[in-house]
């Protein structure tokens, strides 16, 4: 991003022609950031509360001085009995080095992400699947047909990149003659280039997936080469679901020595299907497990649960398999790859109650194609294809007694972990129930807004109460901060230092640092800056395992760049050293001057799963899941109740979700869903875009609207149902109708709801996470969030 | 003399009606320049008005102004 | 003398509305006034939808009907094709806002400087804009233009004169792109010389088929759509911005 | 000297308590009128409804313009009545040609008014116009023919024509005395004067006719001419508009004419012969109107374009529906009315008479209510604004429309008896209609005329733009009252 600048005035921003991202182009709320960054009800300074909480604040300003020292003070106070409860919530932290790392590492505060409100159930699936951290989208430039599912093509941007570098992918793989079918409840940011759309109910993708699988491999469609080679699929697995092993090791079935041998044996030619016998033990390959499994998947099955037409499903399958090309290959960058143009693309979507088994299904249907790591076919991380810890640490996870830290870390009810807050909100009401001893006492907020963005208000608000003390860094008054903060520190917009920022579009590895385009307005900074003033006031700062020690780690400073730990530097000052230490001559002014670093296009050999050497890193992709079953009998022992451990199955299983059980009155699915104009909950306080898209409404399918009697435009209750607790909630919102939405499904957009303190905010209506619910039966079995609910509308 | 000068205002007020709208004024047609913006000559309408009004006024002289020949409606009694 | 004109791919369009908020920035457009409008079109009946998109800017007609009717000349065609609107002369009638068949024209209904969305009479920002409203007031708008020397370019300009899209004049007679050109994320929007066969305009009008807002009545617009087709009456606007001061 | 008059005629000159009041009344609308306005000069028009077409759903043009439409329709009587007179020497018809010259002044004066707060730049306007107005646009016709020229004519025609009057009453000692003199200007009354008035006069009408049907037309192409707005583009509007005019002007002339005769009790000079003509010329130019819409609906809604039609079906049953109704049904009950009086000598049949107290009784009853309702709904919109609150608008104006009906109706076995009532009821009811009408051509196709899909979008006059109005009629009204009382309203009387 440029800014124009006249005599110290900022003028207009517009997209960095060098930016891989958006190749001199912004979307609309970076044009609009230009309001944000002058607006007048931006906090101005240090405020210290001087009122009750949980009713909007009433302030004293306060120096910095003032209220550093106060937050500081607190800190040491809490540190000194344990520095586990002080919580960092992290929000919209962009250079992770100097927060998630360094300030984390240093307070030894515990640490709580958003991810398990964004799709790290996806992310989950895929590290412990196929070894990548990411979720699923496609190889652009090579793709030729991708199920955009559940994914908000144009709309919800996300996935690491900025918002508009995927639809820029997408339109050039659209003229290039890409296929596109969505896969979506409600049709909007994708149907403008969507060529059909499987209108599938909420909740119901693992169902779809799983029937996929079935049709494939009914169609023979399945890369027997990669699956033996590269995967676990021709693991013998044992009756009770265990894999056959000698001395510890895996074994297959060689076909030409017709026994067990190991799996890393270099001229077996293993048995993908069969039942053997091997140490008096019945085995039989993991795939023909899957096969097996599969059998009651149909596609007659799927098309009553999800709500679409047989054949459409059979068709999607049969073009898949078609598209898929298996066995072929194509030469990029010198190196013959394999060629699978097919891919899945599905972001968000993995936030439902079955989100980690459904994105796990998915990895099944391009894995059973190849299409992983292959050219055109199924990515999931951008940039090079590199294995993450988790692969392994997920699965060797060491389920431990009580007592259990907040977020419930390697707990027996939710041994793989998202670190969920509403989750946390929910311990924190009940620690007992949950087995955990001691609550934090005090949180820092960084750029998040938890009270309108996570899911499950109300008992957000609840545990907000019963935190000690609250800090907020932000420049807005967020309701978070009005409600709950006793210390608010007002953080700058665009007029600070901030990053590194990772720049790549997936193909061009950039990086890039935001200088700031002005002297800061009022009495904000930068983040980076209070940090280093709070770290110093907390005590924190300076000599071995300080935050400056921290940092030299997290931004990997050699020396002589490396930080010395007895001084405060200055922003500028490290980042100048950082820029030098990554081997930029010109240090700082470098990105004064050019903004961005472009280090080229990555290398084929790096970025294709198959091209790595050795391929895929070295790793079998887990076809089964044996650890999921270990968890699950584990959990079962310790007698946790079945809620938890129903989904631990090594390979993905249907079940109907939760909220099914329901009342019939609540009859409507609701799903949220984001808009291009609005960024998550940090934008409808900007006027410039709250213009665009004024309040919150309920988007419902007329046909269903007229039934109950609604007009378009007309004030309606919504009514959500707790299946698990029979607790209601509701609010009140504008229907507008949709013919492009089931019509048993409703659908609010997610960036309203009072975000901040500002005039433009008042009366724009409820977000739907006052709506849904979190805990039991509304988190999958990874305590990731599930952002669906069965809802009642009615006037 | 009367007669003559109300033909002549009447006469001049349609010429100066004319001229201003086909000559002074801005041209007429699909505007496709800046020229069409501007009256060739500043205050053309006025002139236009004027021209109106002149006509009128004409009644107004052809009653008020005495007979011609010096003879004034006083003689004629 | 170039001949201007733009060309916008529906094919490409994604509705984001990027340009609507690039063109209130570059131009200084006070608040509801949207020079250029992103249309978003549902069609068709659950599950046979479909959903597109339309950016209107103003038409830049050859044969404008603004112009025509405005009294004073205030409204004029320039050489190299762009309407623009003295607002020096502007008399407020809003005679080219009922005449127009596109609703492109905006009309300084509040001072514009109480009409920027928020109140910026803050001191600190003050400070730092010198007072200017908005803070982000561009410096460019307020020369004159053309060989003509008349003051046409930005908006928020004068309390109850008419303003609308002038294809960012005083970006292209700098030679560059008008703010939602240079800004549309999907590469949708083109503007160009018709008479430079190298020309972008140029070359997607000789690569795709094109068609022009109500072209039956004959006011030959400067902007070229390809792509999708022209609204018709089952097109159903969603997501519409009906902001009004 | 054929005529002697020893006292001021008509009331000139004699002020009694109650005008007084009235003047006080009439001044202190005007007053907040000004004061209305004053608001809109210093907080801009977004102090009235209008806005944008397009994207804000509203109107560019309201109130202010409909008005302005209708004053230069009502402008269109009083002349053209003078000139026929003069044309076809209707003799019996003398006395109301003077009323029917001022009424044309007054309302060119209020036309010329009622344009300005509709300007955004008022000074602008006027300077500017002067200055660059280009023949190509239609307000050139409105602006130069109307407003200048044809108000100058009319003053003109005026001027000379009270020049004997003014000669007779200046030989009266009055304080106006030297003010008449200075209008005769001489004049004597010798019959060369008269002989080369009637000539002047003569001419002038000639002269003047043309320009009344040019300068109508002009105002019907302001609308007619723009194709890109349903509803407006359409050859009968310059024909409408002058019949609109005539029907508007007649109707008021008539409403005047009876309230001078009932004022200045002048029954015998303002005879019923009077009202018969008016009254006649009246229905036969309201029935071609009628004609004309007819027509024009018929066109529209049988090959209309797309939007043509959406324009129809807003008028006819959608939220402009009651208001043409309205209008539509009030220029029957004016047609039905003006016709009454000549039932009973054509038809034996007796017209059912109720008994007066039942006929005041529901009169009463229906005003009331009316009033009420309009209190409560203290302006009815034209059209509903989604999710505003109290009663649908439609349904307030349809039961209006019905009270008023009724209003009408308990009226009619007066009608039967009384031309003059006749009328009066047919006079003011045309009027409604004519600003009815006025209102449906200005605003309907800017909010549902648009040829892009932008939506339905909405129109409602605010406090300010009604009080404007109401102080340009009240502004009217004062002119013509206080003229009446320098300078005698009929022609004086000759006494043989």
């Amino acid at each position: 991003m440029l800014a124009r600048r006249i005599d110290g005035r900022v003028v207009k921003l517009v997209g960095h022609p060098g930016h891989p991202r958006n190749r001199g182009t912004l979307c609309p709320k970076g044009v609009a950031q230009i309001m944000a960054l002058y607006d007048p009800n931006r906090v101005k300074t240090p405020l210290i509360r001087t009122n009750e909480k949980g009713v909007p604040g009433r302030w004293r300003q306060a120096t910095w001085e003032e209220a550093l020292t106060l937050v500081g003070q607190k800190v040491r106070e809490v540190r000194a009995k344990d520095p586990g409860l002080l919580v960092w919530q992290k929000g919209r932290s962009k250079a992770k080095a100097f927060y998630d790392e360094a300030f984390v590492k240093a307070t030894g505060a515990t640490k709580l992400h958003h991810g398990a409100f964004c799709s790290d159930a996806g992310y989950r699936a895929g590290e412990y699947t196929v070894g990548i951290s990411g979720v699923l989208h496609p190889d652009f430039r090579h793709c030729r047909y991708l199920l955009a599912w559940g994914y908000n093509l144009t709309n919800a941007g996300g996935n690491q990149l900025c918002w508009i570098t995927w639809p820029q992918q997408l339109i050039q793989a659209r003229e290039r003659g890409m296929k596109i079918v969505a896969v979506d409840p409600r049709l909007r940011g994708t149907a403008h280039f969507a060529d059909e759309w499987l209108p599938i109910r909420p909740g119901t993708d693992l169902a779809l997936a799983l029937a996929l699988c079935h049709e494939l491999i009914a169609l023979g469609a399945v890369d027997r080469e990669y699956l033996s080679r590269y995967t676990n699929a021709p693991f013998l697995v044992q009756e009770d679901g265990f894999f056959f092993r000698r001395e510890g090791k895996e074994q297959v079935w060689d076909l030409r020595a017709g026994g067990p041998r190991p799996h890393d044996a270099r001229d077996a030619s293993p048995a993908l299907e069969g039942t053997f016998v091997a140490d008096g033990k019945r085995v039989k390959p993991a795939f023909q497990i899957l096969k097996e499994h599969l059998a009651r998947y149909t596609p007659e099955w799927a098309a009553e649960v999800c709500g679409v037409p047989t054949e459409q499903i059979r068709r999607v399958a049969r073009e898949l398999a078609e598209n898929a090309r298996i066995g072929s290959t194509v030469v990029v960058d010198g190196v013959r790859i394999p060629y699978r143009p097919v891919a899945i693309m599905a972001y968000h979507m993995s936030q439902q109650e079955l989100g980690f088994q459904t994105v796990r299904a998915m990895l099944l249907v391009v894995m059973l194609l190849g299409a992983v790591g292959a050219v055109g076919g199924q990515r999931l991380d951008v940039g090079s294809w590199k294995v993450h810890e988790n692969f392994e640490k997920l699965e060797h996870i060491e389920i431990k007694d009580p007592p259990y830290n907040v977020w419930l870390k390697d707990s027996k009810f939710f041994p793989i972990n998202s670190n969920n807050s509403s989750i946390v909100a929910k311990v924190m009401q009940d620690p007992q129930r949950y087995g955990v001893k001691q609550i934090p006492e005090m949180i820092i907020v960084h750029m998040s807004n938890p009270l309108v963005a996570f899911a499950s208000t109300p008992d957000l608000e609840e545990a907000y109460r019963k935190f000690k003390f609250v800090v907020v860094i932000d420049p807005w008054l967020s309701r978070t901060a009005d409600l709950f903060a006793d210390v608010v520190l007002p953080a700058s917009t665009l007029e600070k230092y901030e990053g590194p920022l990772a720049a790549t579009d997936q193909y061009v590895d950039a990086v890039a640092l935001r200088v700031p385009v002005m002297e800061p307005l009022f009495q904000s900074r930068g983040e980076i800056e209070i940090y280093l003033d709070l770290c110093e006031k907390a005590g924190v700062l300076y000599g071995k395992g300080g935050y400056l020690d921290h940092l030299n780690e997290a931004l990997k400073l050699k020396d002589p760049y490396r930080l010395p730990l007895d001084r405060k530097p200055t922003v500028r000052e490290i980042f100048d050293r950082w820029a030098k230490s990554e081997g930029i001559a010109e240090g700082v002014a470098y990105f004064e001057k050019q903004g961005v670093k472009t280090k080229g296009s990555v290398a084929a050999t790096k970025f294709y799963g198959y091209a790595t050497d050795p391929p895929f890193g070295g790793v079998r992709h887990r076809l089964y899941g044996e650890a999921l079953l270990r968890y699950r009998l584990e959990m079962r022992k310790r007698g946790v109740p079945e809620i938890y451990w129903r989904d631990y199955t090594p390979l993905p299983t249907w079940r109907k979700p939760t909220m099914e059980g329901s009342p019939r009155e609540y009859d409507l699915y609701l799903v949220s869903f984001k808009r291009i104009e609005h960024k998550q909950s940090r934008s409808s306080q900007v006027p410039l875009l709250a213009e665009l898209a004024r309040q919150s409404y309920v988007e419902i399918n007329p046909r269903t609207a007229r039934a109950k009697g609604i007009r378009d435009g007309e004030e309606v209750w919504v009514e959500s149902h707790n299946a698990v607790t029979g607790e209601t909630r509701r609010v009140r919102a504008v229907a507008r109708y949709r013919e492009s939405i089931r019509p048993d499904t409703v659908a609010m957009p997610h960036h309203f709801g009072g975000v901040a303190r500002h005039p433009w905010t008042d009366g724009q209506g409820p977000s739907p996470n006052s709506l849904f619910f979190t805990g039991e039966g509304y988190v999958a079995n990874t305590a990731d969030q599930s952002f669906h609910v069965k809802v009642r509308v009615y006037k | 003399m009367r007669t003559a000068w109300t033909l002549l205002l009447v006469v001049v007020g349609f010429g100066l009606q004319a001229v201003s709208y086909f000559f002074l004024a801005a041209p007429l047609g699909v505007p496709s320049s800046p020229v069409y913006s501007n009256p060739r000559v500043p205050f053309a309408p006025a002139v236009f008005i004027l021209g109106v009004m002149l006509v009128f006024l004409a009644a107004v002289v052809y009653e008020l102004l005495p007979e011609s020949g010096g003879r004034t409606y006083r003689e004629t009694g | 003398m170039p001949r201007y004109a733009m060309v916008i791919d529906l094919d490409r369009c994604m509705g984001c509305r990027a340009c609507m908020e690039a063109c209130k920035v570059e131009n200084n457009t006070p608040t509801a006034a949207f020079w250029m409008y992103v249309f978003r079109f549902e069609e068709g009946e659950y599950p046979n939808t479909h959903i597109w998109f339309m950016p209107r800017p103003c038409m830049h007609c050859d044969n404008p009907p603004c112009a025509k009717v405005c009294p004073v000349g205030a409204r004029y065609k320039r050489e190299d094709g762009l309407v623009a609107t003295d607002w020096d002369r502007c008399i407020g009638c809003r005679y080219c806002e009922v005449a127009c068949p596109y609703g492109v024209n905006y009309f300084n209904w509040k001072e514009p400087v109480r009409n920027y969305y928020l109140d910026w009479g803050d001191r600190d920002v003050r400070r730092v804009t010198n007072g200017r409203t908005p803070p982000y007031r561009n410096p460019d708008l307020d020369r004159p233009y053309g060989e003509e020397k008349r003051r046409v370019a930005g908006g928020g300009r004068l309390k109850g004169v008419v303003e609308k899209c002038t294809f960012c004049v005083q970006r292209v007679e700098e030679g560059l792109q008008p703010a939602c050109v240079a800004n549309c994320p999907a590469f949708a929007l083109h503007f160009g010389d018709l008479e430079d066969p190298q020309s972008s305009v140029s070359q997607v009008l000789g690569r795709k088929h094109s068609w022009r807002l109500l072209e039956e009545l004959g006011t030959e617009p400067r902007v070229y759509y390809v792509g999708a087709h022209s609204p018709h009456p089952e097109s159903r606007q969603i997501e519409e911005v009906k902001a009004r001061v | 000297m054929s005529i002697r008059v020893q006292r001021l005629p008509y009331g000139v000159g004699r002020f009694s308590a109650g005008f007084w009041l009235f003047i006080l009344v009439l001044l202190s609308v005007v007053g907040w009128g000004i004061y209305a306005y004053s608001r809109q000069l210093v907080e801009g028009l977004v102090v009235t409804g209008l806005r944008d077409i397009g994207s804000m759903g509203g109107a560019a043009w309201g109130l202010y313009i409909a008005f302005d439409v209708y004053f230069v329709g009502v402008s269109f009587a009083g002349i053209t009545m003078a000139a026929l007179i003069r044309l076809l020497r209707l003799e019996e018809l003398r006395p109301v040609s003077r009323m029917a010259e001022l009424l044309t002044i007054v309302a060119l004066i209020l036309a010329a008014f009622s344009v300005l707060p509709d300007l955004g730049q008022p000074v602008r306007g006027i300077v500017n116009l002067l200055r660059y107005a280009r023949p190509q646009s239609p307000f050139f016709g409105t602006f130069t023919l109307v407003i200048s020229g044809y108000l100058f004519a009319s003053l003109v025609y005026f001027y000379l024509d009270g020049r004997r009057d003014a000669a007779l009453l200046a030989r009266i000692p009055s304080p106006l005395q030297g003010f008449y003199r200075l209008w005769a200007a001489g004049y004597r009354d010798t019959p060369a004067e008269r002989e080369r008035h009637h000539r002047t006069a003569f001419w002038l009408a000639i002269a003047i006719v043309p320009l009344l049907v040019t300068a109508h037309s002009t105002l019907g192409f302001v609308f007619g001419i723009q194709s890109g707005r349903p509803g407006w583009f359409s050859t009968l509007q310059a024909p409408a508009f002058v019949v609109m005019a005539g029907v508007s002007g007649i109707g008021l002339l008539l409403v005047i004419a009876a309230v001078f005769r009932h004022v200045l009790g002048e029954r015998e000079r303002l005879h019923e012969g009077i009202f018969r003509w008016l009254g006649g010329l009246l229905a036969l130019l309201v029935l071609v109107y009628l004609y004309f819409t007819v027509a024009e609906l018929l066109t529209t809604t049988y090959t209309g374009h797309e939007a043509e039609v959406r324009l129809t079906v807003a008028l006819l049953s959608g939220p402009y529906a009651w208001l043409f109704w309205v209008s539509m049904g009030a220029l029957v009950l004016a047609l039905v009315s003006l016709v009454l009086p000549y039932v009973p000598s054509l038809v034996p049949v007796r017209v059912p008479s109720f008994q007066p107290a039942f006929t005041r009784a529901a009169g009463l009853a229906a005003a009331g209510a009316g009033l009420v309702l309009m209190l409560y709904r203290h302006s009815p919109r034209l059209v509903p604004v989604a999710g505003a609150g109290g009663p649908e608008p439609e349904w307030v104006g349809w039961v209006l429309a019905g009270l008023a009906v009724v209003f009408v109706l308990s009226w009619f076995p007066l009608f039967a008896r009384s031309v003059v009532a006749a009328g009066v009821a047919g006079g003011l009811l045309v009027n409604v209609a004519a600003v009815g009408k006025r209102l449906l051509i200005v605003v309907p196709s800017q909010t549902h005329g648009t040829l892009l899909p932008y939506g339905p979008g909405s129109y409602t006059p605010t406090w300010v733009e009604y009080s404007v109005v109401a102080g340009l009629f009240a502004l009217g009204t004062l002119l013509y009252t206080l003229f009446v009382k320098v300078f005698p309203i009929m022609e004086v009387a000759e006494e043989r």
